[in-house]
């Protein structure tokens, strides 16, 4: 037997959180630094083991490579199946990348209480914090693996736990009032994603009585050669009860009230944590069940989807410009870039996909980038509130240029990697649904409204009173800014290496679900453009 | 069908024992309650014996009427004999639901005993007599097909017995105090140095109730049991008591020639005559 | 007359001993309401066990009341406690149990 | 040779890149770096010109593949160049007007604190400039188009402690994505249609394409260009864009990224040919616009406002031209350069009179400045001739030949348009005498500022002057060059297509007609303004002048329909989520909550209670049974 590549990919970070939780708390200023650089150093292991899984994954060999199958409650068929294609490599990888720029940049934010003494309060609060980010990217990790239905449903669940104590007890507000909104949010969180994923139990049990399987490659091959077939009333029903849960996550609008508060009231690094990394594993999933597990439910309920998915994407770009709150502002851009991502999924085209892919990564790093940037000015000023700041252009050069920067890619802007996956998106729909990619393309308009006027609003004018003492990033700061900006440069001038690994599994999803691209109506063109 | 005897029986049992049972439910003590409860078991083991039981019938007597329910009693005098539930219902609607939901439940079972197959009863004569009598046929069960659960309730049974000492056992967590320490201690406390004054002695009244009289004439409560005092049942000394009390007093030192003690006060006899006053008003209301 | 009676009078029993059990509040009252439905139990055993010519029916009855003296022997037992501790023997007032 | 056209694109981003992040380091040599790769850019230019120039008519497009740039199975985008005549004439352009500016620049910006960055921006919008022109295929193309939007946003911001500049440069920003709109669904229509977008493939296919995709392409394209070369109805943001530096509003405002809409229609001739409908559409936007500007032209008082208004009505005969097809193709091209010339001209004289009275721009706070700045009045002067169409100078050429192809257009629509020009001269004629006449002419109005300085207007320096005498030269003669033997239809018409025009007016009447309305436009002109004094404060005038001080009220109407009701609209939307959706989401909660809290209640701790429920439990059981032995 191979290596355990995957398993150990996810190991690394579970026993990092572990260990991290198990270190002494802090007295000191070094033994506080100690409880943070373990978790770092976890992080980065975890970091090169997805490396080593990239590297080692060939485009254009098996299905699922790197696998494990071993028995896990053989009763029931569930096993404790790993194993990635192109698309869940690539999510790895973003995922591995972005948790240790997210600890670099929360360095501070849960720092033990320190009073005038110099004496450290006593409590693992700070090593909790970092422990429970290692503990969400294991199981996020983990989530991308899986090919067992029930061990993802175990995983996509059980990240809920250190999600909850970390938009609840990690908040930039800790007091009074401000501290009952947090735990309203996280709340919040939990409840809706309880009820999405108590909805999924059903037809994960509804999946397990009609196929006595859980295992996701014996059940798509056998609906591919008809030994298994649903009835379209019971593929349909269990369509709706997985989507339900994916749309939660992800979120799709109706669904998404949970993530604005859930962002504004965690601190900037949980934000792009749940933004970033956790509502991903909602949009995979689509990708990975519902559309390989439902093929004709998805051909069936695509439209409606993709409609919702176009409201999200004009709703939550007009709902961002009308925030007053900068976290909230990136929480109802993302509900409007998810809705992207939607679009690109359920337009069932090859372009789609692939864009939806690498929209999942570009969105990750864009986000991770504006928002942290954010998050750096507002830990400078204690608010989250636009009317607070102004000029700081003026004061802080390289962080407006930095935040102008993330804006730009989330805005869209050509040269930058969300560019490309927007674009990819939207001619995948407009393939297929001319009307809708056309309104969705008006989303573009919208977005450089919010992100420009939250600049203009910021960043530029007469310096704001209290504003003067807004500092410049520092050099852990931008050691956390340029690489995500570098890697934005390079996901939008270069992004072959991506698409390369990325292409082969989108076209086999396709071609499970029995799709195929619209040919273009000139026929006799350029068939390959080149 | 049963002969008349069993059937004159069984009416005069029925009534007795159904009349035990509401004079059980309705009664306000706990001791008539068990007194009641007694008197329809006896009943029932009677119907027992009738119904070809008779061992039944007889460990029905000296165990449950005999032995259980002079547990209660104890049970009833540690708690106090006279503890009585107050008339009024503290949970809104639970007497009518009760009543109600007694009434359905009572109308369901005996229809469905109505609705039973009940009409060829075959009597336990014949098995009473095929092992020889009642007692012999269920030895014989009991120590056969039974004999497995009838060790478990023995093992049951001293469970049962442990438990309720474990439950009802206080253990002594320190020394008991001599009575020169319990002396001290009064002493220390300035309570009641002196021992307790004992309760009235007359020639008419049984004495323990009978508050005695202090120098001064007043009636000393302190010198009735508590456990009296709790239960309200002191005797209070009425004002002709008192009277009669003082001309005794009298009579007897002039009889013996000593010096006649100072008549009771008139203020002492009016404090005493308002409060039989007001006593009597409330006994009115 | 049909024995059948004496179950019409055992069902009576119970149903009496129930809502005794209901409606009294002297935790010893409402003990006495259970072995009066255990009784009435008994009874219908009994009645039974002369419906159908066999002594099973007594022996179960018999099994009954030597249950029942383990549970009344524990059950006084809990309440001489319980009176101990508060000074009570009204079942309302050991109302704890609740939101 | 070839692989010298990547190097053209790549020189100035390595400027900005430096620039940008090379922090203070560089801030004394920054704006010398800058200049100096603008010019090895024309250099580079340059030689690739001459190159062109020693090759056969036919051998002359060359064509160079860099990478594949994003590759998902039938949607190949690449990293392509294609430097064709017409590329070859932007390059030119952008690298040779680019450069002066920037020389201009190191005058112009030579006190301001921020100056590297500034420099950087300008080689940034070189690049994305030079990348809109090389590019070999739509996608790409649009990323100069966004990359030219990105830079123009910067330096019209580049003074961001100014609100006002902020707020331009964003609404720059905002109604330039609205064209970048049209610009993604013409490539989307382009993609589903020829399964490409690249240039070669689609034009060899387009005639197989329906009518109505055709049109389609064409109208999204036009939305496009309306955007980036501020045409009816998304002109908005020209006029406030004048908030950025005078160099930034001379090159990118005036001389280069404004005319992108034009190159964008003309490259796309293939298309726009088998297109009448959005040609129509195109010819009526380029009519409107020329109409439109010159109007906003005549009312400002602002010196940079009035010349955008200009710039828009110019760039409006260019599209006009464009519209015309291949009879107008190659004259809008040309009066595109010869504008370049002149207008960058008018803006960097427009910046030096500014850079002398304390950047004032209001000209009725001018009059009498030739005496004070001579060498800026001359050069001015000389664009001043060359955009009313003087006789001999290059606007006479361009613009004329663009009027006389309007009647070539034919049937009514040719007079309708050809008069629409005709009347659109005359109203140039008017208002840049009207800027001339009060800026160097008359008595001197300047007064002191607020802060009590007394402007000391004065010559600017020769880092300043030598651009604006060149580019006098280029207005002088520019025309003139390309009219010699047909030389500039002769270079462009392979591409472009050309065809000559059947005018029903010859060309003789053509040239007498613009000579008569030019005459008429600068005498009402020098009557209003020349013979009588001008106001300090402007006359309250009529209800069309006050209109066009409003930018004709377009401002007026975006702002009611657009931004205000667009508020109405996210605060009503923001009401909706919060009252609506998570109203919804926590009443349901309120709903679980207050129902659990009173059936909480039924556990009030009472034994008996609970011991009643179990009663009623046994109830309904006994009955069951009873009722199921009864229905059995």
């Amino acid at each position: 037997m191979s290596f355990p590549l995957l398993t150990v990919t996810t190991v690394v970070p579970a026993v990092g959180a572990i260990l991290t939780a198990a270190l002494p708390p802090a007295t000191n200023t070094r033994s506080r630094d100690r409880n943070k650089v373990v978790p770092l150093a976890f992080s980065l292991a975890t970091l090169v083991l997805a490396c080593v899984a990239i590297a080692r994954f060939q485009p254009h060999g098996a299905r699922f490579q790197l696998t494990e199958n071993h028995s896990w409650i053989s009763q029931f068929g569930i096993g404790y199946s790993v194993g990635v294609d192109g698309i869940a490599v690539v999510l790895i990888l973003l995922t591995t990348v972005l948790v240790p720029f997210v600890m670099l940049a929360s360095w501070h934010d849960a720092d033990p209480v320190v009073d005038d003494s110099g004496t450290f309060e006593r409590n693992r609060r700070t090593q909790g914090f970092f422990a429970l980010i290692l503990a969400v990217e294991a199981m996020v990790v983990l989530s991308f693996e899986a090919t067992d239905v029930f061990l993802f449903y175990v995983f996509f669940e059980a990240m809920l736990i250190p999600m909850y104590f970390l938009i609840g007890g990690f908040g930039d507000r800790t007091k009074g009032e401000d501290a009952k909104q947090r735990s309203y949010a996280a709340v919040k969180f939990l409840l809706y994603n309880l009820l999405g994923g108590l909805v999924m139990l059903a037809a994960v049990i509804g999946l397990y009585t009609k196929t006595h399987t859980f295992d996701l490659v014996s059940i798509t091959t056998s609906l591919q050669n008809g030994t298994l077939h649903f009835s379209p009333v019971v593929e349909n029903a269990l369509f709706l009860g997985f989507m339900f849960a994916f749309a939660v996550k992800a979120p799709l609008w109706p669904l998404h009230t949970w993530l604005p508060n859930a962002m504004g009231e965690a601190t900037a690094g949980v934000a792009v944590l749940i933004t970033a990394v956790v509502d991903k594993v909602g949009t995979y999933a689509m990708l990975r069940f519902c559309l390989q597990l439902f093929p004709q439910a998805s051909k069936t309920f695509a439209p409606a989807i993709l409609v919702l998915s176009v409201i999200g994407i004009i709703y939550g770009a007009l709902l961002a410009v009308g925030q007053k709150d900068i976290k909230r502002l990136v929480a109802y851009a993302s509900i409007s870039h998810f809705g992207f991502i939607i679009l690109g999924i359920f337009a069932l085209t090859s372009q789609g996909q692939s864009g939806a892919t690498l929209y999942m990564v570009n969105h990750g790093v864009s986000t991770a980038a504006w928002l942290l940037v954010a998050g750096f000015l507002m830990s400078r000023r204690g608010s989250r509130l636009i009317a607070d700041y102004g000029g700081v252009q003026k004061v802080a050069p390289v962080l407006a240029g930095t935040f102008l920067i993330g804006g730009l890619a989330i805005l869209s802007l050509p040269g930058l990697g969300p560019f490309v996956s927007e674009f990819l998106v939207l001619v995948g729909t407009f393939e297929r649904y001319p009307a809708l990619g056309i309104v969705a393309t008006a989303g573009i308009v919208l977005a450089a409204l919010y992100v420009l006027v939250l600049y203009q609003r910021t960043m530029t004018g007469p310096v704001k009173p209290g504003n003067e003492a807004v500092g410049d990033l520092k050099a852990r700061e931008l050691v956390v800014v340029a690489p995500l900006i570098a890697l934005l440069l390079v996901l939008g001038i270069y992004p072959k290496p991506i698409t390369d690994i990325v292409n082969p599994s989108v076209n086999q999803t396709l071609s499970q679900v029995g799709r195929t691209d619209p040919a273009p109506h000139v026929v006799n063109a350029i068939g390959g453009g080149q | 069908m049963t002969s008349t005897g069993e059937a004159v029986q069984f009416w005069v049992l029925a009534v007795v024992a159904v009349g035990g049972a509401l004079g059980m439910v309705l009664c306000r003590k706990a001791v008539h309650s068990a007194l009641c409860l007694a008197g329809t078991m006896i009943a029932l083991a009677i119907c027992y014996m009738a119904e070809g039981a008779v061992f039944l019938g007889i460990v029905q007597i000296v165990v449950y009427t005999g032995a259980i329910m002079m547990l209660f009693l104890f049970v009833v005098m540690l708690v106090g004999v006279s503890s009585a539930d107050s008339v009024k219902e503290v949970l809104k609607g639970q007497r009518v639901a009760a009543v109600v939901g007694g009434l359905g439940f009572g109308v369901l079972l005996c229809a469905g005993i109505a609705n039973a197959n009940l009409h060829s009863f075959q009597g336990v004569g014949a098995a009473n007599q095929a092992a020889g009598g009642n007692v012999p046929g269920l030895a014989a069960l009991i120590f056969t097909r039974y004999v497995w659960a009838f060790e478990v309730t023995g093992a049951l049974l001293i469970t049962a017995a442990v438990g309720a000492m474990v439950l009802t056992h206080r253990e002594a967590t320190e020394v008991k105090q001599s009575q020169r320490e319990l002396a001290e201690q009064r002493v220390r406390l300035g309570t009641q140095v002196t021992p307790l004054p004992a309760p009235g002695v007359y020639a008419r009244h049984n004495a323990v109730d009978a508050p005695g009289l202090l120098p001064d004439g007043t009636p000393a409560e302190i010198s009735v049991n508590p456990t009296l005092r709790q239960r309200g049942q002191m005797r209070h000394l009425g004002s002709d008591l008192l009277r009669r009390m003082g001309e005794l007093e009298q009579s007897t030192a002039g009889w013996l020639g000593r010096k006649a003690p100072k008549p009771r006060s008139g203020a002492e006899l009016a404090r005493v005559e308002s409060e039989e006053t007001e006593q009597r008003e409330v006994e009115s209301k | 007359m049909n024995p059948v009676n004496y179950l019409y009078l055992a069902a009576l029993l119970f149903t009496i001993g129930a809502v005794g059990v209901l409606v009294r509040r002297n935790a010893i009252v409402l003990f006495m309401c259970v072995e009066l439905m255990l009784n009435a139990c008994n009874l219908a055993l009994v009645t039974f066990s002369r419906l159908h010519g066999n002594l099973d029916g007594q022996i179960i009855a018999f099994f009954t009341m030597v249950v029942a003296a383990a549970e009344v022997v524990v059950g006084l037992a809990i309440i001489v406690s319980v009176f101990r501790t508060r000074h009570s023997a009204s079942v309302d007032d050991t109302n704890l149990m609740k939101l | 040779m070839d692989n010298l056209i990547p190097v053209l694109v790549a020189v100035p981003l390595l400027g900005a890149a430096l620039l940008l992040c090379g922090g203070r380091r560089l801030d004394r040599v920054g704006h010398l770096l800058g200049t100096l790769l603008a010019f090895a850019s024309f250099g580079v230019g340059l030689a690739l010109f001459f190159s062109m120039l020693g090759r056969a008519t036919d051998q002359r497009p060359i064509h160079d593949h860099l990478f594949t740039w994003i590759p998902v199975n039938g949607f190949q985008a690449e990293v392509g160049f294609q430097l064709d005549q017409l590329s070859m004439t932007f390059v030119l352009l952008i690298t040779g007007v680019g450069s002066l500016i920037h020389l201009y620049s190191i005058g112009y910006m030579a006190h301001d604190e921020k100056r590297r960055r500034f420099f950087g921006y300008l080689n940034l919008f070189l690049a994305a400039m030079l990348l809109l022109v090389l590019a070999d295929n739509y996608l790409l193309l649009y990323v100069g188009w966004e990359g030219v939007g990105l830079a123009s946003y910067l330096l019209i911001g580049f003074w961001q402690h100014k609100p006002s500049a902020a707020t331009a440069a964003k609404k720059a920003f905002l109604v330039n994505r609205v064209g970048d709109v049209g610009l993604s669904i013409a490539v989307m229509l382009m993609f589903t249609t020829f399964g490409t977008f690249a240039f070669t493939p689609v034009f060899a296919h387009a005639s197989q394409a329906t009518q109505a995709t055709l049109t389609g392409i064409g109208l999204m394209l036009l939305l496009a260009a309306c955007g980036k070369s501020a045409q009816v109805p998304l002109q908005s943001w020209l006029g406030d864009a004048m908030e950025g530096p005078t160099p930034v509003s001379a090159l990118i405002h005036a001389a280069t990224m404004v005319t992108a809409g034009v190159y964008l229609i003309t490259r796309s001739s293939a298309i726009f040919n088998l297109a009448p409908t959005a040609q129509l559409a195109t010819v009526v936007v380029g009519a409107v616009t020329l109409l439109f500007g010159a109007i906003i032209g005549c009312a400002k008082d602002d010196i940079k406002k009035a010349l955008a208004g200009s710039t828009m009505s110019q760039i409006g005969y260019m599209v006009l031209a464009a519209g015309l097809g291949p009879i107008g193709y190659v004259f809008a091209i040309m009066h595109l350069v010869t504008h370049g010339f002149f207008k960058a001209g008018l803006f960097l004289g427009a910046g030096s009179v500014m850079h002398g009275m304390n950047d004032e721009v209001d000209m009725r706070k001018y009059g009498g400045l030739r005496k004070y700045m001579p060498l800026t009045f001359v050069t001015f002067g000389l664009g001043y001739l060359a955009i009313i169409g003087f006789p001999g100078l290059s606007g006479f050429f361009s613009k004329d030949k663009i009027i006389e192809a309007a009647f070539a257009h034919g049937g009514t629509e040719g007079w309708i348009l050809g008069t629409c020009a005709m009347v659109g001269a005359a109203v140039t004629a008017f208002y840049m005498t009207r800027v001339m006449l009060m800026t160097f002419f008359g008595e001197r109005r300047w007064v002191d500022d607020a802060e009590g300085n007394q402007p000391h207007p004065h010559e600017s320096p020769a880092v300043m002057g030598i651009p604006m005498v060149i580019l006098a030269f280029g207005s002088v003669l520019a025309g003139g060059l390309f009219s010699i033997n047909s030389s500039f239809v002769n270079w462009l018409s392979p591409v472009t297509g050309y065809e000559e025009g059947h005018s029903p007016l010859s060309t003789t009447e053509v040239t007498t007609g613009t000579m008569v309305v030019l005459v008429l436009g600068v005498g009402v002109a020098w009557l209003m303004y020349g013979r009588r004094p001008v106001p300090a404060v402007p006359p309250l005038g009529s209800l069309l002048t006050r209109a066009a001080r409003r930018d004709l009220l377009q401002d007026d109407f975006n702002h009611v329909v657009l931004v205000s009701g667009g508020s109405h609209l996210t605060r009503f939307l923001v009401y909706l989520e919060g009252r609506g959706l998570d109203g919804l989401v926590n009443g349901i909660a309120a709903l679980v909550g207050g129902t659990s809290g009173r059936v909480r209640r039924v556990q009030n701790g009472y034994v008996r209670s609970y011991a009643l429920s179990m009663f009623g439990g046994a109830l309904v059981l006994v009955a069951t049974t009873l009722l199921m032995r009864a229905v059995a």
